[in-house]
């Protein structure tokens, strides 16, 4: 149902003003219910306890992949459930996520050219 | 105005800009910085690779402005009927996508290849670490093997000398902004970027002087931050190097000269050093100049007579006439003049003179004592200080000494 | 205004309309504004119109005085050794030409004719947020006074349009230029950023009906490009000027190479902005010539959808190159050779369009009128600079390139005779939209040609004066290196500097027509140009609520396509209306209410916190308080104060009439 | 490339009223600006993140990264921000329910622990002061602070906005769609929660 969202909103009748005048929104249906949210929530806390006890134990070269996928995992659960992103309409997603691939290819690029410098 | 003449200036101008470009640009007889006249092996692999790319660019253009200027002349309003709305047609488009994108492929390996050749370092023979300040160059010579062997340091400002046709090394730093190392006839630039060391080929086929020109802008005296790199033969560049390394002679005692060395050390030698100098008390005088000038270095004069410029290669220790003969002498004897130094018929003081006058006033410099809250007291260039005429003249005497 | 009620006088008879108005109070102290005249009626008012026209006017007085700077740049470097103005003076004035030319200038111009037009072309009563775009209007106003007003503070910036660091720190440029150079900026880019945000929505929601992205306008199509460059360029710039004012105004490090700082950082977030900034400032150009070569051929644009694919590429791969301005700067071979290819394939994009426009003109029927002139102008011009920028897209021989003269060529033929060229085919070819007035053909054509000449003989010669030597950024050059022969660097600096006088000459023919049409033209036709596109599809200068109907859209080129028809059986093109029967139409079906957005006081309070801040921070700390309590301030009354005048002021609309949503925050 | 939800409501016919905003994607104006503003921030942050990223090993003249955190302070405070998204998106769901006093509840919860996360902040600053490490000091430090600076004048942005929203809804007195807002300022907030998940590990767990 979510991606089939976009359309919806040229299906609806014509004339089907109700939802309109008194403000409604056709947001309402998507997303989770409180319980829902409260479950998502224990869901990063356990994700961020797992972060925290990883910087105590040693687990060598795995540490840092670890950590980094932990974290991707987390923006990501936050984006598409707390935000919305998931159930909302996906010019929402292109908007945010075209920001933030941008953001991580341009500054990537120009730490490695710091990099290359090193190596040269 | 009548379609024609229209028609012939609308031709006309727009090719004016590249034409002359095309056309002229070889007018400019001996430019000391033409780009396009490469003296030695790094430069002419640029100009090698930049030649065809001129003539596909031009191409490229003669092709749109024809296509443009048939339109505008077939294609005017004559009262013909409304054309038929066409949206265009997508083989069109992607053949006129294609065919740029071989052209682009075709200058993109030949770039490649070359950024890889001219970024080698592997290969090179002699080594001069080149440091810039606002606003003048230090080139510094290692101990080594290389450029036929230098024995002790040697360090010296404002022309670079190397050896004909080796492989020089340069390795460019900055003590204080970013400027930029360019000396157009031997190679493209290199950004002495503080806190970096980078690297730059430099290499001259033949003996001559190659003028040069700090190109990243460094503050109030950029455009006064020039250099010249001078390339010697073998023996030339041995004699010199000799020269350099020749101990201190003092001013015979009693002469003005020597007065002026009395004053060197009381007035100048906290900034400048002179290799060899000895102080009233008989010991080595050792300047200090990370005390007073803010990017901690100031040019070693010990053999300021050797070079024929000053200060960022601004000013003129010679005549014009002498300069230019300088310039013009065919390589063969080039070494041979260049040695000679600043010979007395040749000398020009007059500039120097001014210098030590006022400098700030000759050179534009941060060196008001006012001004000098935010560099802790310290200026950024060479101060007004305040000398006599009597002073200047003994000065002016020792300083031709420096030879 | 609250409401728009339809006028009671004919459409076509020109602005006008009885309109009455019920105020609403603002943070329950003000009355909201509500004149309609006098000076009240721009200083807060929150028309695209009028705010595109305020935009147009202050840009234009900035493109004199930057160009003035120009004219005193190459006074001084008309002979050897010049003395008009010193190393410092010299120093201000290219850095200040080029902040005001490409701020305070290209920008906010492109921003006039896009604030102006692009609610027009799509069929909308105004922009999502109108207060918003009034703010931005504003924030550029105060912070390019701002920075001007650094000439009689203690002296403007010195240290270039890029500002390498570390030269730019307190030790190497000691007046307080730097910091006025950096919070002016910032405050300008709050203007862009707003905008960016403001006009993205505007196009995406606010399209009249039928108006698919397919259908929209070239035009519109390419300020949309240049709005996603602004919005994810300008937080770029904002970090590095943060760090940059952070390192002068507050002591951080960020530039202290002594402990241990790499300059280069500052140098890719410049140019990571400063790209893209590029094509920000040459696109709207391109969208604009996109529209003029079309009405003057009679025939579409040739292959609209390239034109728009190629602007988005061009956009997105505009992201990708930014390390070409540092070829020289010690990347090391590999990060060279990777932005030397990207550079080079951005030249596919821009050929599309140059051979889109080409195939416009091919078979076309044209007449050349001075905004058809600068528009083919453009197409040679602009390649030339594109050509050259490929000639430096070859790193290696870029290394000779840069910092020379030949950059120099290089920006100037791209920016001159790409965006400047642009905008003024713009001014001639919607001057009558706007004011209602045709500009005078007659001295256009001197603008026209004083300027091709001009620009030629000012900027031609700086190809040759690069290659030969000649670095940029210097205050003098010498006899002595200027070379031999009549033909040498000395004769085509004197060129230069003739050609720029020239060039000044013919912008003055423009401001001269300006004047002249204000006092003698005639009203023009309502399609002067027999043009395609919907903002010609009302009257000239439209009234505050842009159309009486909204119109619906079938097709691109809407407006042509009612005034023509293709006979199916000979292809012949055929007049089936004239553009008054197709505005009596539109009256005809004229809505009851507009549902406009209502003037405000907040846009204004809020824009001047910001310059008081900036003072603040480089003069006296207390002040910057006080000027963050107006910001807070004017938030909070923003933020209680609806964006259309309560309810109670106006019948709400109940039919068909009102137009797209305005956003109730904007 | 040409998305349907762009284009179709634009084809719809006459009525623009068929969706829930009248607008030509159907969708809230002020909602699509949010999400713009929020893909221009990440260019801020990550611009701000590279500049940390490439200078935190420049501690020279105090304590080095490893030394100074206080990772069990910090993980508290993470966790009250993570937190505070909750609340956030509980305060959210009910004013699409349009349950005022629910609303307000969780508005202030959600401002109450963005406080304590701002609070944990100062307390770290004045205990990095302490131990040598100022915004003047080095390298890392000007780019430490002013990252996590930049990121707690989000954050108390954020509460201020929070705590305006719960006064003017406790007052009904309110432009526009209620819910709307507070989804919006939702949005904003779970952005600054997210910015910090990255920080959390890029700077703190991962030493330098
Ligand atoms: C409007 C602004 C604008 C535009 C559109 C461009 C367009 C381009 N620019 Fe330019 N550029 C600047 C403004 C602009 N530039 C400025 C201001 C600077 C200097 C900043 C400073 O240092 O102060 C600069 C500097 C600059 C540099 C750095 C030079 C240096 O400092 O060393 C480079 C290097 O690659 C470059 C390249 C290009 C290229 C490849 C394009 C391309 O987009 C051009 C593409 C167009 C064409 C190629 C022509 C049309 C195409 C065809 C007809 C198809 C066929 C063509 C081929 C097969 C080649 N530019
Ligand atoms: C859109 C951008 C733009 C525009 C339009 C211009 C326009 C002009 N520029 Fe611009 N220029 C830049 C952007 C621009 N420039 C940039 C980015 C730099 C780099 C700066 C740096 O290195 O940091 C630069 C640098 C630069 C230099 C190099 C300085 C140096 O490196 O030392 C020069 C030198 O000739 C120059 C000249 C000119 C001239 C003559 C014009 C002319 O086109 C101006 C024409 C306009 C007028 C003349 C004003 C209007 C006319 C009248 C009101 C008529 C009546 C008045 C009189 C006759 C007095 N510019
Ligand atoms: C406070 C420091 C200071 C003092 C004292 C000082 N100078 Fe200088 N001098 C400089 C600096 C800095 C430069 C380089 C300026 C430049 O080229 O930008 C310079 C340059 C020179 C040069 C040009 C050197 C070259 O190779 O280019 C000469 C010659 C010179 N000084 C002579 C003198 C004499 C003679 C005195 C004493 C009477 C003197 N200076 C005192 C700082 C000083
Ligand atoms: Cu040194 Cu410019
Ligand atoms: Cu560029």
């Amino acid at each position: 149902m979510s991606t089939a969202h976009a359309l919806a909103v040229d299906d609806a009748a014509p004339g089907d003003d109700a939802a309109h005048a008194d403000g409604g929104h056709h947001e309402h249906a998507h997303g989770l219910t409180d319980l829902g949210y409260v479950k998502v929530a224990i869901f990063l806390a356990v994700l961020t306890g797992m972060e925290v006890s990883l910087t105590y134990v040693h687990i060598g070269a795995f540490f840092m992949p670890i950590l980094l996928i932990l974290m991707v995992v987390k923006f990501v659960t936050v984006v598409s459930y707390f935000m919305h992103l998931k159930f909302d309409n996906k010019i929402f997603s292109w908007l945010f996520y075209s920001g933030l691939i941008l953001a991580l290819g341009v500054y990537l690029a120009a730490l490695c050219t710091f990099q290359f410098f090193a190596g040269n | 105005m009548t379609t024609n003449q229209t028609r012939h200036r609308r031709w006309a101008l727009p090719l004016a800009g590249f034409g002359a470009l095309v056309v002229l640009s070889g007018c400019a007889k001996d430019a000391p910085q033409d780009t396009w006249q490469p003296a030695g092996d790094n430069a002419r692999k640029i100009d090698n690779l930049q030649q065809p790319v001129f003539m596909i660019a031009g191409l490229v253009l003669v092709i749109v402005a024809a296509v443009v200027g048939y339109c505008v002349f077939k294609f005017r309003d004559k009262g013909q009927a409304i054309p038929q709305q066409s949206h265009g047609k997508p083989a069109l488009e992607i053949a006129l996508t294609i065919i740029p994108a071989l052209i682009l492929v075709g200058i993109g390996i030949p770039t490649v290849n070359t950024l890889f050749k001219l970024a080698k370092t592997s290969d090179t023979q002699c080594v001069v670490n080149v440091t810039g300040q606002q606003w003048w160059w230090e080139y510094d010579y290692p101990v080594q093997d290389g450029c036929g062997g230098i024995s002790a340091p040697i360090v010296t400002s404002g022309q670079l000398v190397i050896p004909a046709g080796q492989k020089v090394l340069l390795r460019i730093s900055s003590r204080d902004v970013i400027h930029s190392y360019w000396i157009p006839k031997l190679n493209g630039k290199r950004d002495a970027v503080p806190g970096r060391v980078q690297t730059l080929r430099l290499q001259a086929d033949q003996p001559g002087i190659y003028a040069g020109q700090c190109t990243e802008f460094c503050g109030l005296s950029h455009a006064y931050m020039r250099m010249e790199a001078v390339s010697l033969d073998a023996a030339g560049f041995k004699s010199w190097v000799e020269n350099q390394l020749a101990p201190y002679e003092a001013p015979a005692a009693g002469s003005t000269a020597s007065q002026g060395e009395a004053l060197f050390v009381s007035q100048c030698s906290r900034c400048h050093q002179v290799n060899g100098i000895l102080g009233a008390d008989g010991t080595p005088v050792i300047s200090r100049p990370d005390k007073y000038v803010y990017s901690g270095a100031v040019p070693n004069l010990t053999n300021l007579m050797t070079r024929t410029t000053f200060a960022g290669a601004a000013y003129d220790l010679m005549t014009q006439d002498c300069k230019t003969a300088l310039w013009n002498t065919p390589s063969a004897q080039f070494s041979a003049k260049y040695l000679e130094g600043v010979s007395p018929e040749c000398l020009d003081t007059v500039q120097l003179r001014q210098w030590l006058r006022n400098a700030p006033a000759k050179k534009p410099m941060y060196a008001d004592p006012a001004k000098l809250v935010e560099t802790g007291g310290k200026y950024r260039g060479m101060p007004n200080l305040g000398l006599t005429e009597d002073q200047i003249d003994k000065l002016i005497s020792y300083l031709t000494e420096r030879k | 205004m609250a409401i728009s009620e339809r006028p009671s006088v004919p459409a076509l008879a020109g602005n006008g309309g009885s309109a009455y108005v019920t105020p609403s109070s603002s943070m329950g102290v003000f009355r909201r504004p509500v004149s309609t005249t006098g000076w009240r009626s721009w200083v807060f008012t929150v028309d695209h119109k009028k705010l595109g026209i305020m935009y147009g006017v202050v840009a234009m007085t900035f493109f004199v005085i930057g160009g003035c700077e120009a004219l005193l740049i190459r006074l001084q470097l008309a002979a050897p050794n010049n003395k008009v103005l010193s190393a410092g003076a010299y120093n201000q004035m290219f850095t200040m030409h080029a902040t005001t030319m490409v701020f305070l200038f290209v920008m906010p111009m492109a921003a006039a004719f896009a604030n102006y037009l692009v609610p027009l072309q799509i069929g909308a009563r105004d922009v999502a947020f109108p207060r918003l775009n009034a703010f931005g209007f504003w924030c550029f106003l105060f912070g390019g006074i701002f920075l001007n007003t650094s000439w009689f503070l203690g002296g403007a910036s010195d240290s270039g349009w890029f500002a390498y660091a570390p030269n730019t720190s307190v030790a190497f440029s000691p007046s307080h230029g730097v910091d006025f150079w950096a919070l002016g900026l910032q405050i300008t880019g709050i203007a862009s950023l707003t905008g960016a945000i403001n006009l993205i929505v505007t196009v995406l929601n606010m399209r009249a009906p039928g108006m698919s992205l397919m259908k929209m306008p070239i035009f519109t199509w390419m300020i949309l490009v240049v709005q996603f460059l602004l919005l994810f360029a300008i937080p770029v710039i904002t970090v590095a000027l943060f760090l940059l004012s952070f390192q002068r105004n507050f002591g951080a490090a960020f530039f202290s190479v002594e402990k241990g700082a790499d300059p280069l950082l500052w140098q890719h977030l410049f140019w990571i902005f400063g790209h893209p900034e590029v094509y920000i400032l040459v696109l709207p150009a391109f969208g604009i010539v996109s529209e003029v070569l079309p009405v003057f051929s009679k025939k579409p644009l040739f292959g609209y959808k390239f034109v728009v694919f190629s602007g988005a590429a061009i956009g997105f791969l505009g992201w990708g190159v930014w390390a070409h301005h540092m070829f020289a700067s010690g990347l090391g071979p590999v990060s060279v050779a990777v932005f030397s290819v990207a550079t080079m394939a951005i030249a596919l994009p821009t050929g599309v369009k140059i051979v889109n426009w080409t195939m416009t003109l091919w078979g076309g029927k044209l007449s050349f009128t001075t905004a058809m002139l600068f528009a083919t102008g453009l197409i040679i011009e602009f390649t030339i600079g594109g050509l050259s920028g490929v000639t430096h897209a070859v790193s290696p021989s870029d290394t000779q390139q840069t910092d020379t003269y030949y950059i120099v060529a290089h920006f100037h033929y791209v920016l001159f005779g790409g965006a400047v060229f642009g905008l003024f085919a713009g001014f001639y070819y919607w001057w009558p939209k706007v004011f209602g007035k045709l500009l005078n053909e007659r001295l256009g054509k001197w603008n026209f040609w004083l300027m091709v000449i001009g620009m030629n003989l000012t900027f031609g010669p700086m190809h040759i004066l690069g290659l030969q030597g000649q670095p940029r950024r210097m205050q003098v050059w010498t006899d002595f290196r200027a070379g031999e022969g009549f033909f040498n660097l000395a004769f085509w600096n004197r060129v230069a500097s003739v050609g720029s006088f020239v060039l000044a000459l013919g912008i003055l023919f423009f401001l001269i027509n300006v004047l002249y049409t204000a006092k003698k033209a005639e009203i023009a036709p309502l399609d002067p140009w027999d043009a395609r596109s919907l903002e010609w599809m009302t009257t000239s200068p439209p009234k505050e609520h842009n159309f009486d109907a909204i119109p619906h859209v079938h097709e691109l080129d809407e407006f042509f396509h009612r005034k023509y028809e293709e006979d199916e059986a000979t292809g012949e093109i055929r007049q089936i209306a004239t553009y008054e029967d197709i505005m009596a139409e539109e009256m005809a079906h004229a809505d009851k209410h507009f549902h406009m957005p209502s003037p405000s006081y907040w846009p204004i309070i809020l824009a001047l916190g910001l310059p008081i801040v900036a003072y603040g921070i480089i003069f006296q700390r207390i002040l910057a308080v006080g000027g963050a309590v107006v910001i807070l301030l004017a938030m909070f009354g923003w933020s209680l104060e609806p964006s259309v005048a309560d309810e109670s002021d106006y019948e709400p609309p109940t039919d068909g009439g009102t137009t797209k949503e305005l956003a109730t925050l904007g | 490339m040409a998305d349907t939800a762009l284009d179709s409501p634009a084809t719809a016919g006459h009525d623009d009223h068929a969706a829930g905003h009248a607008t030509s994607t159907g969708l809230s104006n002020n909602k699509l600006a949010m999400w713009m503003f929020l893909g221009s921030e990440c260019l801020l942050f990550g611009g701000l993140i590279s500049t940390y990223m490439l200078y935190r090993g420049r501690h020279e003249g105090s304590p080095t990264p490893s030394q100074l955190y206080n990772i069990p302070l910090t993980s508290i405070s993470s966790f009250v921000l993570l937190m505070s998204s909750l609340t956030m998106v509980l305060a959210v769901s009910a004013a699409q329910r349009r349950d005022d006093r629910n609303t307000t509840t969780w508005l202030t919860v959600t401002a109450l622990l963005g406080a304590t996360f701002v609070g944990a902040q100062v307390f770290e600053f004045t205990e990095f002061v302490h131990e040598g490490l100022g915004f003047t000091t080095n390298l890392f430090g000007s780019s430490f602070f002013t990252l996590t600076g930049f990121h707690g004048v989000h954050v108390t942005v954020g509460i201020i906005m929070l705590m305006a929203l719960v006064g003017i809804i406790s007052r009904s007195k309110f432009p526009g769609d209620k819910a709307e807002v507070v989804e919006m300022i939702g949005l904003y907030w779970h952005f600054v929660d997210i910015v910090w998940i990255i920080i959390f590990t890029l700077v703190y767990l991962i030493p330098s």
